[in-house]
Formats: C-alpha cells, structure tokens, sequence
C-alpha cells in the first residue's frame, strides 16, 4: 500500500541522487534511471488490480487530512501515473553530451507526473504541477539550440501567466471554503461553491492548468515548443504530460466545480481548439508543427468530451486521452527522423517502408477510420453529444467532423509524400532502431485494442465509473469527516 | 501532239463487249431495264476547270432544267456517273482530273465541254496546258464550241445518252484495257515517278479488263515508284509484314 | 457456416492469396479463379435473387458499446455482390495475362494490384452485407479507403485526383457518420428496423437534416452533383483494369447505401411529406433534380474530353444520374430501371473501359487525337466497343435500352416532362459523346504508326467479349435481369413490376424478344438488299476524295479534334468551370482561414491573449 | 394464333413504306422545282437512281464496317417501319411504342454513322458532326412533343393513340388537342428529314454532300432507299399523334403527303442555316412553343 508512495519518491529520490552516483560509476548512473522507472511501474501495476475494488486514500507526513498531504489513488489516477512512468521509460531522453542532465529531469518528469495523479489536495496538485513546468523547461531547453531557447521563453512566460492564475483559482476556492483537501471540497462544493466565485475559480483554474493541457488561448507555445524541442521531448510532452493537466480539470470538474456554465467553458474552448488546431495545421509545412497544431486539436476533442455531462463525457474524454496516449507519442517518434520540410519526404517510404506504414496506420486511426481504435473513441464522443440536443453541441459535432476531415487531407498530404515515386533530392535518414521500436510498440498497442475492443471498452467504462463515484471519494479519504460535514 | 487515229484503240473489243448478248432472254430484259435506268439516271461531276463551267448553271435551272432527263449535279466522284471538263485543262488541274476520273465508279463517262479540251483551243500554244484530253482519258463525248451553249451541252448529253440506253458508250473499260498507254501520255507529261492512291490495275483486275495493253513499260515504271495500295485487311495475329511494308 | 460466411471467407482469401501471390505468373489466374469461386458462393445464395430467400444471416457478429454488429445479406446486396464479384472477376482475368506482365515489367507491382482488387471487392461484399447503420459506416470507410488504395497505385499524377477523392470521400463519410449518429440520437439504435419504425414519427425538420446529411454523404461516393468533380480523374488515372473496376461498381456502393437508407428505411413517400418552403418542389424533386443535373453536366462535360478514359469516366458520373433518377422515382418501373441500369451500365462500362485499355496497351495512348482506323487491326475490341456504345448511348438492342425506356416510361407515368427532358438531353449528349470515342479510336484513318499494331492478346479479348455477350443477352431478355430488380424490390418494398423474359408486361409496355428479332430480320433484309448490288471493291485508305489532292500516308486525314465544333460555338461559353471554382473558393476559403489560425499561433503575442483572458475572467467575477 | 398473319404484316410494312416512301421523293423533287420553276424529274425518277446506283459495276468499299454501316441503316428503318401502325397493319406496335420506335430510329442513324466514319474520310466525319448536332437540336423539342402526345393520350403505344382518335372523331386529334404541340413538331419536320433548310450536314458546295462523300453505287443506293423510309416515317409519326392515323388507306395517304408537303413547299425558300443556328432556332421557337404548349395540356 504505502509502495505507492514509492512511485513519487523514488524518482524524485533518484533525480537527487544522480549526479553523485555519477561520480562513482557512469555506467550506473546511465542505468539507475531507467531500472528504476521500471521498478516504480511494476510497483504501479502490483496495486493496480486491488484498486479494481476499492480505491486508496493515504495520508502522509503525519497529519490526517484535510490538514495532511492526501494522496488518492484509484484506478484512473494509477492509470495515468502508470502513463507517465512507462511514457518516460519509453521515451527516455537520449542525448550525447547531457545524458545527466536529460536522465535526472526526466526521472523528475515522472515522479512530480506521478505525485500530481495521485495528488489528493490542490496546493500538492499545485506544488507538483509548478514542479512539472519547471522540469519541462529544462527538457525542452535541453536541446541546446537558440530556437529552443526561444520557444523555452515563450513557453515560460505563458506558463507563468497559467500559474499566476491556477493560484488565484486555488486562492478563491480557499478563501471560499477554507480548504485545499478535495475531499472536503467535494463535500462543501455544492453549497459554498456553487455561485459565481466558484465558476471564477473553476475558469481561473482552467486557464492555469490549461495551459499544460493545450487548452485554447493559452496553447501558444505548443507549435514553437514541440517543433523545436526533441521529439522524444516533445512526445513526452504532447503524449502524457498534456493528459495530467487533463486529469486535474477532470478531477476538478467531478469533484468541485458542477455548474453548467462550466461545461459550457470547456466546450466553447474545446471547439475553439480543435478549429484552430487542426485549421493551422492544414497549412503547416513541417511535420513537427502539423503533429503540434493537431494535437492541440485532439486536446480541444477532449475538453469537448469533458464538457459533456455525466459519467458519458468522463468515458469519451478517457477513451479520446488514452488513444491518443498511444498514438501522439508514437507519431512524434516518427517525426524525429523526419523533421523539417513536408516537401523533403518525397519518396522517403522507398528508405524506411515500416515507418512509412506506420505512419499511414496512425494517420488513419488519428482521423477515426473504423475499426481503428480512434474511430470508437470519436463515436464515443459525439453520440452522446447528439443526445443532449443542444445547439452548441451541435456545433461542436459539426466542428469535429469538418476538423477531421481537414485532418484527413493534411496527414494523408504527408502520405503521398512518403510514398511518391520521385524521391526527393536529399536522401532520407533512417529511423534510429530504438525509435521505431517504441513507435512499433505503441502503433502495435493500437491494434491490439481492436481485437479487445470490448474488454477495453468495459475496463475504461469502469475506470470511468470509478472516477466519477464523488461519494466513494470522500468515503475512502476521510470517512470521519463525511459524518462531521453532514453535521456541519 | 499525237494523231487521233495514232491512239491504239481497239474499237472492236469494246463494242463488241458493249452490245452483248446474253442468252438467257430474261437477262436480257434485265441487262435493257439496267441500261435504260442508267441512262435516265446520270450524276454528273462537273469539274469547272474553265469558262465553259458558267454554261452549266442555266443548263440545270429553270430555263432548260436537266432534272427532268435524270441528270443531276454531284459533287464527289463517288457518287458521279458523268465527268464534266468545262475547258482548258492545265497540267497541274490534270493530275486531279486524272485522279477524279479514276476515282469515280463504272461505268462512267467523261464529256469535253468546248474546244480547249478538244485541242488547246485558245491555249493552243500555251506551255502549261494539256491540250489534248482524249489522251490522259478516254472521252465519251466532246461538245465543242466556246463556249457551247446550254443546247448543245443537253444535247451532247442526250447523245451520250442514247449511247448508254444501246450500249454502246463504254469507253471507261478502254481505260482498263489500255492503261499502259494513258498511263505513258501522263507519265511524259508529269514525271516517270506519276501517280495516284487508286489501283487501277487491281481494278482491272477485279473487272477482269486485263488486257495485253494494260501492263507495259510504263506500269513496269509505276510499279516502281508507286507506294503500295492494298486494301487494309483484318489483322487478328502475327502475320503482318505484308502490310508493314506500306510504311516505308 | 452460412452461405455468406463461405462467400466472405473466400473473399478474404482472395485478399491473402493476391498479396501473396500477385507477383507470380500464374498469380493472376489464381486469383481470378477465386474470385469464380467467390462467385459460385454467391450461387449458393441465388434464392435471394428470386424471392425465395429474404435474407441470409453471417454467422459472425460482435457486440460493441452494447451495439450487435450484423452482417447479411438480402436481395439488394445479393444484386450488387453479383455485379461486384462479376466486376472483380472480369477485371482480374483481363490484368492476368499480357496486361499483367507489361505492368509488372514497366515497374508496377502486380501483387498491390490484385491485392486492391481484391480488397476493393472484400470491403464492397463487407458493406453490402452491412446488417446495421454502424456495419454500414465501417463497411463504407473501408471501401472508400481501399478504393483510395487502388486509385493511388500509379503514383504521379494518380496521386493527387487520388488525394482530391479521399478528402471528397472523406468530407462525405463525415457527413454520414453525423447522419448515422443524428439517427442514433433520434432512434436510440443503430438497427435498420427501428429506424424503418421511427421515420414517419420523426419531425421534418430533423428528417431534413437527415436527409441533406445523409445524401451528402452518399452523394460524394456517387459524385452526384455538386461532389462530382473527383471522380473523372481519378478513375481515369487508376491501372488499366482497375479502372475498369472502380467505373464499373465503385461508385455504385453510395447508391447501394443510398437506397438502403432513404429509400427502404425513411422511405420516399416521406420524402414527398417534405416540402420546400416557397417553391412547388418537396425532396423527392430536388434529388430528381439533383440527379438529372448529374445527368446533363457531366455527360456534356465527357463530350468536351480527348482522352478516352476520362471521356468514359466523365459517362460514369452522368449515368449515375440515371440510376438515383429512376430510384428517387420510385415507382415500379423507375426503380427496377435504376436498379437495372446498376447492372447493365457495370456490364458495359467495364468493357469500355477494358477496350480502352487494349488499345492503350497496343499503341501506348489514349489520346483521341493520337488514334484512328484501328478497326482493322483491332476488330473483336471495336466489336467490344461498338456493343458496349450502343448500351451506353441506351440504343437498341443492347442492355443499356430497356433501364433508360423504364425510366423514361416512369417519368411518363409520373408526368414528369422536365425530368424526362433533362434525362433526354442526357443521352443526346451521349450519343454525341460515345461516336466521338469510337470515330476517333476506331475509324477513320489508321495512323502510319499503328499500321504494325495487332489486336490484344486473348487474355484481354475473351474477358470483353464475354462481357459483350453479356450486353447483347440481358438486352435480348432483360426478364434476366429484372427477375433479380424485382426482388429487389419486394425486399425494400417498393412495388413489383409486372414483367417477363422479354421484358414489361403492361399497358404500352415492352418486349424487347420481338424488338430486337425484329431488328436483327431487319438487318437480315439490309443484308439482302445490299448484296442485289455488285461485288464491293475494298481499296486503300488512301484512295479518299480529297477534293482533287493527292493522300500520302503521312496526310493526316482524319477528323478529331474539337469533333463538334458547331455545338461548341454554341454552348461552349455555358461551361464556366462553375463547380471547379467552387471548388477553388472552398479550398482558398479554408486556405485563407488556416493562415489566420497559423498567425495567431505564431505571431500574436500570446501574453495579450492571456491578458485578455483574465480581464474577461475578472470582470465576469466582478460584475 | 394470327402468327402467319402477323408474318405477312411485318414483310408487308416495310414494302409499303419503301413505295409509298419513293412516292414522297418524287414528290419532294416535284415540289422543290416547282418552286424554282422547273419541270422536276420524270414520275419514275427515284426508281431510276436507285436502279442505277444498285447496278453500278464499281462498288468502292472502304472495309466491312462501311458496309454494315449500310445494311444497318437500311435494315433498321426496315425493323423501325414494323413498329409504325398505319391502317390494317399494326405490326410491332404493341411490342414498343412511340419510346422505343423514337430510339429505333436512332440505329440508321448510327449505323451510317459508323459506316460514313469507316471511310476515313474527314469531309463525311464533319457530316456527322454536324448531322448529330443538328439531331442533338431538334430531338429536345422533338421529345416535348412524345411526351405530350403520351401524357395527352394516357399511352405511349401508337396503335392505341391512332384508336383513340378514330373512335372520338376529329375533336379528339391531337391537331385540336394540342395545337401548339402539333405546331412544334411540324416545325421541326424539316430538319427530322434532314432536309432544306437544314441540311448542313450535306453541305455539297463545302464538305461534298458530308456523310455521302465515299457513299458510290449500293452504298449510295441504300441510302436513297433509307431516304425514302424517312420521309414515309416522319410523315406517318405526325400522322399518328396529330391527324388521328387513318383507318383506310384512302384517307390515310392525303395525310402522311400533306405532312411531308408542308415543310417542303416553305423550305425551299429560306437559305441554309449555320450548325449553331440550326441549334439556337431549335433551342429557341420550337422549344418554347413544344414547353408552352406541355404547359397547357398538362395545365
């Protein structure tokens, strides 16, 4: 049970300790970080099943909450701390001359990802979440080129305006309530935050962490970042990282915050995204840049589905975050080898034909052509829009399935690419092997899911159903405090 | 200028071919029924080479009208029974009378309208103008005169027309049975390399008009130069260098 | 195991052994001998084409977001399986032998070809056996994205019309799908039957939504107008018999889908419910209309083509237009007319089109100005041709004759001149079009450089003639062909025709056994007639009149370009490439807001926006 | 049942129509040089020509397709007359009706179409260029007019058309019923005859007669024969669907020769008009008059 704290601590511990064991063996330092991202997933996934019953609540640092550090675990929250510790394992950081560096921010990466799952209480989730950027900056800035300097700064200056106002969000609800434990929150929301300073703060909030999450107005930095960063940097980022921000609105939004006008927020900004995202990548000339504009798209599909209404909206938007889980990083793999001009691919499928297939099978299930997994996430997504009967769910319908078709146009641009007769000019580089396996591994995942679609559509249904149970919630942190809340 | 009896004609074979006798009565009958529709039914091609062309108008329209004899103008080869020469034949307008005339189905009759095409006429001097018709082609009916009113242009038709309701107006076979020789007068006047895409001989040939004057030295020559003229024939398989030959 | 688990068993076979196999010589006759088998499977079904079967159930169904997923078949799928698989099997047969190999040798791979075709016949057997709308969609994405996979074979040019359809095909399987899930919100299920149940209790204001979305999504893959512009091209540049293939049947699925879900499910009688404000027409007009329009543009656009192939897909889309026409009619006689024109128009189009590629395989062109006379050296492809003209132009006696009378007559019937106008002007435009192709390939004169040229080998010969008998027959006794639209439409419940073998038994009705008997004594008589002439003299090409001029073999001296130079000077300043510049509009439209969106993610100072951000976030706090 | 009587009738139609077809031509040449002021060709004339032609000793062919293309054109109007009820003979009526037979007729067509195309000749291609155009002209309001008589008639099978009008006296022809119908195809007959002044095609001055250039001897024969079959068809379809067809003879044949008069006595008198004006007049009075006039039957 307590190993679970193990899956924060551990990396954190090992990203602290790195540079001294570096200087007793290189080689051990090379390899600590990832046996001990392995060690922390298989630690993940020995509790996973007990949590299928019941979820975790632990307290820790010797308070109980809500004055203590709560960490919550159930399934979804594992589920996505699980993602970051094999995402980073996967998606190790390789480069030459800073293998320390890279090798300690991203076990760093992972253990803040992880703590912000599990994370019971909003000033931990602010904590680790402020711990998170930083981390990032470092990785992105890692490549050490002016561009990625640049888009650093850019990136640092939006994440600094998000964090200002995550904590003027988190600051409103306290001042409202009196407390950060979300647990309590969930008890007191429906009477103390149930008006205009709780839709402020949820709206605050939002932006603040939307701005990891890709969200609408505060996604500026994405284009410039993931065209500039490494692509394995980029992938963590785009791939998992963005799901985290995702899950502490999800986490808001079932626990906290239930006006109406919330949803409407996130739709209206979901449809913004998925318009502007996938519009800019219509034209968008490198691979990096249109895998970025198009996942800024994908994004605003989920803050679509978020804004959906009920356990239906929590399902898609886990069906939606968990498909493209597999599908971005792999692409971004892909993309490594393939940056730069769309132009210069020409033909580039005659060189590596595995990649160049993997490619047209993400595409296709990027665009959601059945009976590819993307397909069944989007269906998830829209039917129970059509259902509610709401003009602007209508819209956003409309918007998915133009951006889609948009989608289609672009990535398969890039397809005939890969595949035209007349190889460009310049010859074409290989995949790196480790590369192309993890995007092999990934892509492979994909169609898997197709021939368990129904098991895997039960499992999230139930994660879906576990997250969204608010009673069992507050039961598991603190029971004793239900009892006194209902007295209150 | 040749002498008109110098022209080795053989009057007798195409008269006696002209007027004969089948014994079967009823055929006869038919071959009679065939012969008259054919003179009340005559298609002309009136190919104006000179002045006497502006005789023909009158001749068809209301004044005189040749429809109500049968006879009617065309303006294709193919479809005509009756070259019209209307006057000075030049060298160069003689290769397409030439071709015209061979390209006309039998039987098929050609009338020399005024005196030019009797004998230079007017051009008798003139170095640039064929001035003898009858030796390029076998002359039906000259109708002299310049030019020779629309009267004497139907009656002239009238009297080819008579001929052909007897018989006796075959001069077209002579063209067959004597190519050799017109085609010598051509080739003196063009060049040793004449010629036109018809296949006069296969013609022949096919007509059975073969005689021992048909084939000489001057179809030896245009044997020579002449591109072959084969009808295209199906071709499913292989069997191609026949006709591959044509190309070159 | 069902009927219909054999038939996709072996259709998936088909796809294995292509892949594997394609390459080898003998890969080919392989495959095409499955594709016999696939269709002997299909025999085994025949039932369905005579009403003594309704439906045949696949053993095979799964079970997603509580959805049954079905496959099966009835009468209507049956009728397209045939023509599907017959497509398939006269297509592969013609790509088996000399076509194959001068593709491989010329660097195609054969084994990606026959492994399309046969997935295109796959995916298109998936669809029809489609038990479901959610069956339905899947099978529709898989066939537009196998179709997209044979059609992006050639590489080049293909490569970009193959790019224009998907996002064509794609933007319309969008629109479908939204139709599908919109009948989902209203219906609760994704079941064929309870939509058929919850269609007339819908309002007409959802019914329309529907009805655009839906038509959208099916038009595309008809290139009805105004989605037409993809298709031409991209079939025109698709291998040889592939487009042989997808001009035969391709296209056909969005009918096939079309009249699965319109006309048997909603139902045209509901389509007559809905009127359009303002105007005398309801929704059945406008798809008239729309297919009538479909009808005339495109046809008289394949009038102004010189390129054989795209002249016969420029057809492709105008025939189409016949087909919707007779469904949208509806009644007895329009429906089995488009239904029949379904088969009859695949039975000649491929055979055109494989005539056309005979040709291109023996003299290297398609170019209608580039040929000429090659009815000597080609006679069985003319034959094939001339046979395969007359049915498109819907002359007797060929097959293509009895679909268009049954659509005219219905158009009598329903007293529709207009309609029957425009479908006239159709085939006009047709007739006009199709001498064109066969004057200028065929006849005329034959090019010194195509002296040499030979007829195609059997391989290709047999496949067309077989086809060509096939035009001939089911003209002679359409009651073939209308045994299988009248089961048909007993099972989508539209009423019967009345017919027999040879042809519409009814007041002022048909029998094309006198018609064509007639016309063949009659030609006996001509015949007859003709020979009381002398003995024909066959000459040479060259003896021609020429007006007096001398032909040599290097005069060209045949008449093709701008063929129809008088009707040109007339209507020629009518096309104004309205559709291309539509076209053109959407994409600068979407081009025009793409890089606005780029700009504001890449020059907009992100800092502003988060500013304006929070103002807008406190001021709704404070106000 | 009546097979052998159906046997006679079939062989006997198109008998009827040749004769009765080389009567009109006769009459068309009488005609035109009546207008010019001519005496015009003599009462046997059009057997004549086509004896001549039939008999001539040189055949010129340019291949086997230039042959069929005759024998198609002469053997259609052949099987197209068996669907044309004109009194006492029925025929084929019942079997296709005026749809069909409209399609029929397009096979002559055709076949000389495809005959002419053979000879490689590009004078006879621009021929039927320009003859399908001209088709492609007048077929649109040609069609209008099917379509009314159809509507009007509540059939589209001729033999009940001609029935209907025969039992219902003269207030009940299409004359009376749709005059403005009747006035749309009567002035289009001329160029369904391809006759003056619509007759580009031919052109003899500039393309040398067009389709016709290459046609020598039976292949010219058969075309006058086809000629021949035209005019009695055009003039018996009018009959048909405007003048209550004809129950005798007697009173049959003034119809179909007035029909066939009419357009030849004024045709003579205008010039030829241009392809694209045969297009535009067609597209333009006959249209809307044929548009008009379905207007007004159906309304």
């Amino acid at each position: 049970m307590n190993l679970l704290v193990l899956m924060i601590a551990l990396p954190l511990l090992t990203a602290f300790l790195l540079s001294s064991i570096n200087r007793i063996s290189t080689l051990a330092a090379r390899w600590i970080g990832p046996l001990v991202l392995l060690a922390t997933a298989v630690i993940g996934l020995s509790v996973w099943p007990q949590l299928g019953a019941a979820p975790l609540a632990l307290q820790w640092g010797g308070f109980q909450a809500p004055l203590g550090i709560t960490l919550y675990a159930d399934q979804f929250a594992l589920l996505f701390a699980l993602a970051m510790t094999i995402g980073t394992l996967l998606l190790w950081p390789r480069s030459a001359e800073n293998q320390l560096r890279s090798s300690s921010l991203a076990l760093l990466l992972a253990g803040t990802g992880s703590g912000l799952a599990l994370s019971g209480d909003l000033f931990n989730i602010y904590v680790f979440y402020e711990l998170m950027t930083v981390v990032s900056y470092g990785l992105i800035a890692g490549r050490g080129t002016s561009g990625s300097f640049a888009s650093t700064l850019r990136y640092l200056v939006i994440s600094g305006f998000g964090a200002a106002l995550a904590l003027a969000g988190i600051a409103l609800v306290y001042q409202a309530t009196g407390t950060l434990n979300l647990a309590q929150l969930a008890q007191l929301a429906p009477e103390k935050l149930n008006n205009l300073q709780g839709f402020a703060a949820f709206v605050l909030m939002l932006i603040g962490f939307g701005v990891k999450a890709e969200l609408f107005p505060v996604n500026m930095w994405v284009p410039e970042v993931y065209a500039t960063a490494s692509s394995r940097v980029s992938a963590l980022l785009a791939g998992v990282v963005s799901k985290l921000a995702l899950l502490i609105i999800m986490r808001l939004l079932i626990l906290v915050f239930h006006q109406p006008e919330a949803l409407t927020v996130l739709l209206v900004l979901g449809i913004l995204g998925v318009a502007s995202g996938e519009l800019a990548a219509w034209r968008a000339r490198d691979l990096n840049r249109m895998l970025a504009f198009s996942s800024i798209g994908q994004l605003g599909v989920m803050f679509i589905a978020l804004s959906i209404p009920g356990n239906a909206g929590i399902f898609a938007a886990l069906a939606v975050m968990v498909h493209h889980l597999f599908l971005k990083p792999s692409m971004f793999l892909l993309a490594e080898r393939w940056g730069g001009s769309i132009e210069k691919l020409a033909g580039a499928a005659r060189t590596s034909p595995i990649a160049a297939a993997l490619f047209v099978l993400l595409a296709l299930s990027l665009i959601g052509v059945p009976p590819l997994p993307g397909f069944w996430a989007k269906l998830l997504v829209i039917m129970p829009m059509l259902a509610l009967d709401q003009p602007l769910y209508y819209l956003a319908v409309f918007v998915m399935l133009a951006a889609a078709s948009l989608e289609a146009n672009y990535l398969f641009r890039v397809v005939m690419k890969l595949y035209d007769k007349q190889p460009a000019a310049t010859s074409h580089k290989v995949h790196a092997t480790a590369d192309l396996a993890t995007a092999l591994f990934l892509g492979g995942g994909l169609i898997a899911a197709v021939f368990m679609l129904v098991p895997l559509a039960d499992r999230l249904d139930s994660i879906a159903a576990q997250a969204t149970d608010v009673s069992t919630y507050i039961q598991t942190v603190a029971p004793q405090q239900l009892q006194s809340g209902r007295v209150q | 200028m040749n002498e008109l009896d110098k022209i080795p004609v053989r009057q007798e074979i195409s008269v006696a071919q002209g007027s004969v006798k089948r014994s079967n009565p009823l055929a006869n009958v038919f071959d009679e029924l065939v012969r008259f529709c054919q003179s009340r039914s005559m298609f002309m091609l009136h190919y104006c080479t000179g002045c006497g062309a502006i005789e023909l108008p009158p001749a068809m329209t209301s004044r005189f009208d040749m429809e109500r004899l049968g006879i009617q103008p065309m303006v294709t080869p193919r479809q005509a029974d009756i070259l019209l020469i209307t006057g000075y034949v030049s060298v160069k307008t003689l290769k397409r009378i030439i071709l015209t005339y061979e390209q006309m189905p039998a039987p098929k009759y050609v009338i020399g309208i005024c005196s030019c095409t009797v004998n230079g006429g007017m051009y008798w001097q003139s170095y640039a103008t064929a001035k003898v018709l009858k030796e390029y082609l076998p002359v039906d009916i000259y109708i002299a005169g310049c030019m020779p009113r629309p009267e004497a242009v139907i009656s002239g038709l009238r009297d080819l027309m008579g001929d052909i309701k007897s018989g006796s107006a075959s001069n077209w076979k002579r063209y067959f049975q004597n190519y050799d020789h017109y085609l010598g007068n051509q080739q003196k006047l063009f060049d040793e390399d004449w010629q036109t895409p018809t296949d006069i001989i296969a013609e022949a040939e096919h007509y059975g008009l073969i005689t021992d004057q048909t084939l000489g030295e001057h179809t030896a020559l245009l044997q020579k130069h002449q591109q072959p003229l084969e009808a295209l024939e199906f071709s499913l398989g292989e069997k191609r260098e026949k006709i591959r030959g044509e190309n070159q | 195991m069902t009927a219909l688990d054999t038939l996709l068993l072996i259709s998936a076979i088909t796809v294995g052994v292509a892949l594997l196999a394609g390459n080898w010589r003998v890969g080919g006759w392989l495959v095409t001998i499955l594709y016999a088998l696939q269709g002997a499977a299909l025999l085994m079904m025949s039932g369905l084409g005579y009403s003594t079967l309704t439906v045949v159930q696949s053993s095979f169904s799964i079970e997603v977001l509580s959805e049954q997923l079905l496959w099966r078949f009835d009468a209507l799928s049956w009728f397209f399986a045939l023509i599907t698989i017959g497509a398939g099997l006269f297509s592969s047969w013609f790509a088996s032998g000399e076509w194959g190999e001068r593709y491989r040798d010329n660097g195609g791979s054969l084994r990606l070809f026959h492994g399309a075709l046969a997935l295109n016949v796959f995916t298109m057997l998936v669809l029809l056996a489609s038990g479901d709308l959610l069956t339905l969609f899947i099978g529709w994405e898989l066939v537009s994205w196998a179709s997209f996979l044979i059609m992006a074979l050639a590489g080049g040019k293909a490569f970009g019309y193959a790019m224009r359809y998907i996002s064509y095909a794609f933007a319309g399987a969008m629109a479908l799908l939204g139709g599908l899930l919109l009948i989902y919100a209203e219906v609760g299920s994704f079941d064929f039957q309870s939509l058929k149940e919850a269609a007339p209790q819908m309002q007409a204001s959802t019914l329309w939504l529907l009805v655009v979305l839906l038509t959208s999504g099916f038009g595309v893959k008809m290139a009805i107008l105004p989605f037409h512009l993809w298709q031409a091209k991209a079939y025109a540049q698709t291998p040889g018999p592939g487009a042989a293939f997808l001009g035969a049947i391709s296209s056909r699925m969005g009918l096939f889908a079309f009249i699965v879900v319109v006309v048997q499910l909603i139902g045209i009688s509901r389509l007559v419910e809905m009127e359009i404000p303002f105007t005398f027409l309801d929704a059945q007009d406008l798809l008239a209309w729309i297919a009538v329009f479909t009808i005339i543009i495109p046809t008289y656009i394949a009038l102004r083509q010189h390129d054989a192939r795209r002249l016969l897909a420029w057809h492709g889309v105008g025939q189409t237009g016949y087909m919707l026409l007779g469904i949208v009619i509806a009644n007895d006689l329009g429906s089995a007319g488009g239904l029949m024109h379904v088969f009859n128009y695949a039975s000649y189009q491929a055979m055109l089109f494989m005539v056309v590629v005979a040709v291109i395989h023996r003299t290297g062109t398609s170019d209608l100005n580039k040929l000429g006379g090659l009815f000597t050296r080609m006679p069985l492809s003319y034959l094939a041709m001339l046979i395969g003209i007359i049915g498109l132009a819907g002359l007797p006696p060929m097959n293509g004759f009895v679909s268009k009378w049954l659509i005219y007559r219905s158009l009598i019937v329903d007293g529709s001149p207009l309609l029957f106008l425009g479908a006239v002007i159709g085939t006009l435009g047709t007739i006009l079009s199709v001498y064109k192709l066969i004057h200028n390939i065929f006849l005329g004169q034959l090019r010194v450089e195509h002296v040499a040229v030979r007829e195609a080998p059997l391989s290709m010969v047999i496949p067309m003639m077989a086809l060509a008998v096939i035009v001939f027959v089911t003209g002679y006794f359409p009651g073939l062909v209308l045994d299988w639209t009248s089961a048909v439409q007993a099972s989508i419940g539209i009423p019967v025709l009345a017919h027999h073998l040879g042809g519409v038994s009814m007041k002022g009705g048909l029998d094309m056994i006198w018609i064509v008997s007639v016309l063949l004594i009659g030609f006996g008589f001509g015949t007859l007639v003709f020979f009381l002439g002398g003995r024909s003299r066959r000459v040479h090409q060259l003896d021609n009149y020429a007006g007096g001029h001398f032909l040599t073999a290097e005069t060209r001296y045949h008449y093709s370009d701008n063929f129809y130079p008088g009707l040109m000077h007339l209507i020629g300043p009518w096309y104004r490439n309205s559709f291309e510049w539509l076209e053109r509009g959407v994409i600068s439209a979407v081009d025009t807001l793409s890089t606005a969106m780029q700009g504001l993610y890449r020059n907009a100072h992100p800092s502003y926006l988060l500013l304006a951000a929070v103002v807008f976030a406190l001021s709704w706090v404070i106000v | 049942m009546h097979f052998l009587e159906l046997l006679v009738e079939l062989l006997l139609m198109p008998i009827l129509a040749f004769v009765i077809g080389l009567a009109m031509v006769l009459m068309m040449r009488r005609i035109g040089a009546r207008i010019q002021r001519r005496v015009g060709p003599p009462v046997l004339q059009p057997i004549y020509d086509i004896i001549k032609l039939y008999s001539k000793d040189t055949q010129i062919s340019h291949g086997l397709m230039h042959e069929i293309g005759i024998i198609m054109a002469v053997g259609g109007y052949i099987a197209a007359e068996t669907l044309l009820p004109v009194p006492g003979l029925d025929g084929l009526a019942d079997k296709g009706g005026a749809v069909t037979l409209a399609y029929m007729l397009m096979i002559p067509a055709l076949g000389m179409a495809l005959g002419v195309g053979q000879c490689a000749n590009p004078n006879g291609s621009i021929g039927i260029s320009r003859a399908l155009t001209a088709m492609l002209a007048y077929d649109i309001p040609f069609i209008l007019v099917i379509f009314g008589a159809s509507y009007v008639y509540g059939t589209t099978n001729l033999a009940e058309m001609i029935s209907i009008q025969q039992q219902q006296g003269v207030s009940s022809w299409g004359i009376v019923q749709m005059p403005l119908l009747a006035l749309t195809a009567l002035l289009i007959l001329p160029a369904i005859m391809g006759k003056h002044p619509f007759e580009i095609y031919v052109a003899p001055a500039e393309i040398a007669t067009g389709p016709m250039v290459e046609m020598s001897g039976k292949f010219m024969g058969g075309l006058f024969v086809m000629q021949c079959f035209q005019l009695y068809t055009a003039g018996v379809i009018f009959t048909t669907l405007f003048l209550g067809g004809g129950v005798y003879w007697i009173t049959f044949l003034p119809k179909i020769f007035l029909v066939v008069a009419i357009p030849m006595s004024v045709a003579y008198l205008f010039p030829r008009y241009r392809t694209e004006d045969v297009l535009r007049l067609m597209w333009k009075w006959p249209m809307l008059l044929g548009l008009i006039g379905l207007a007004v039957v159906m309304k």
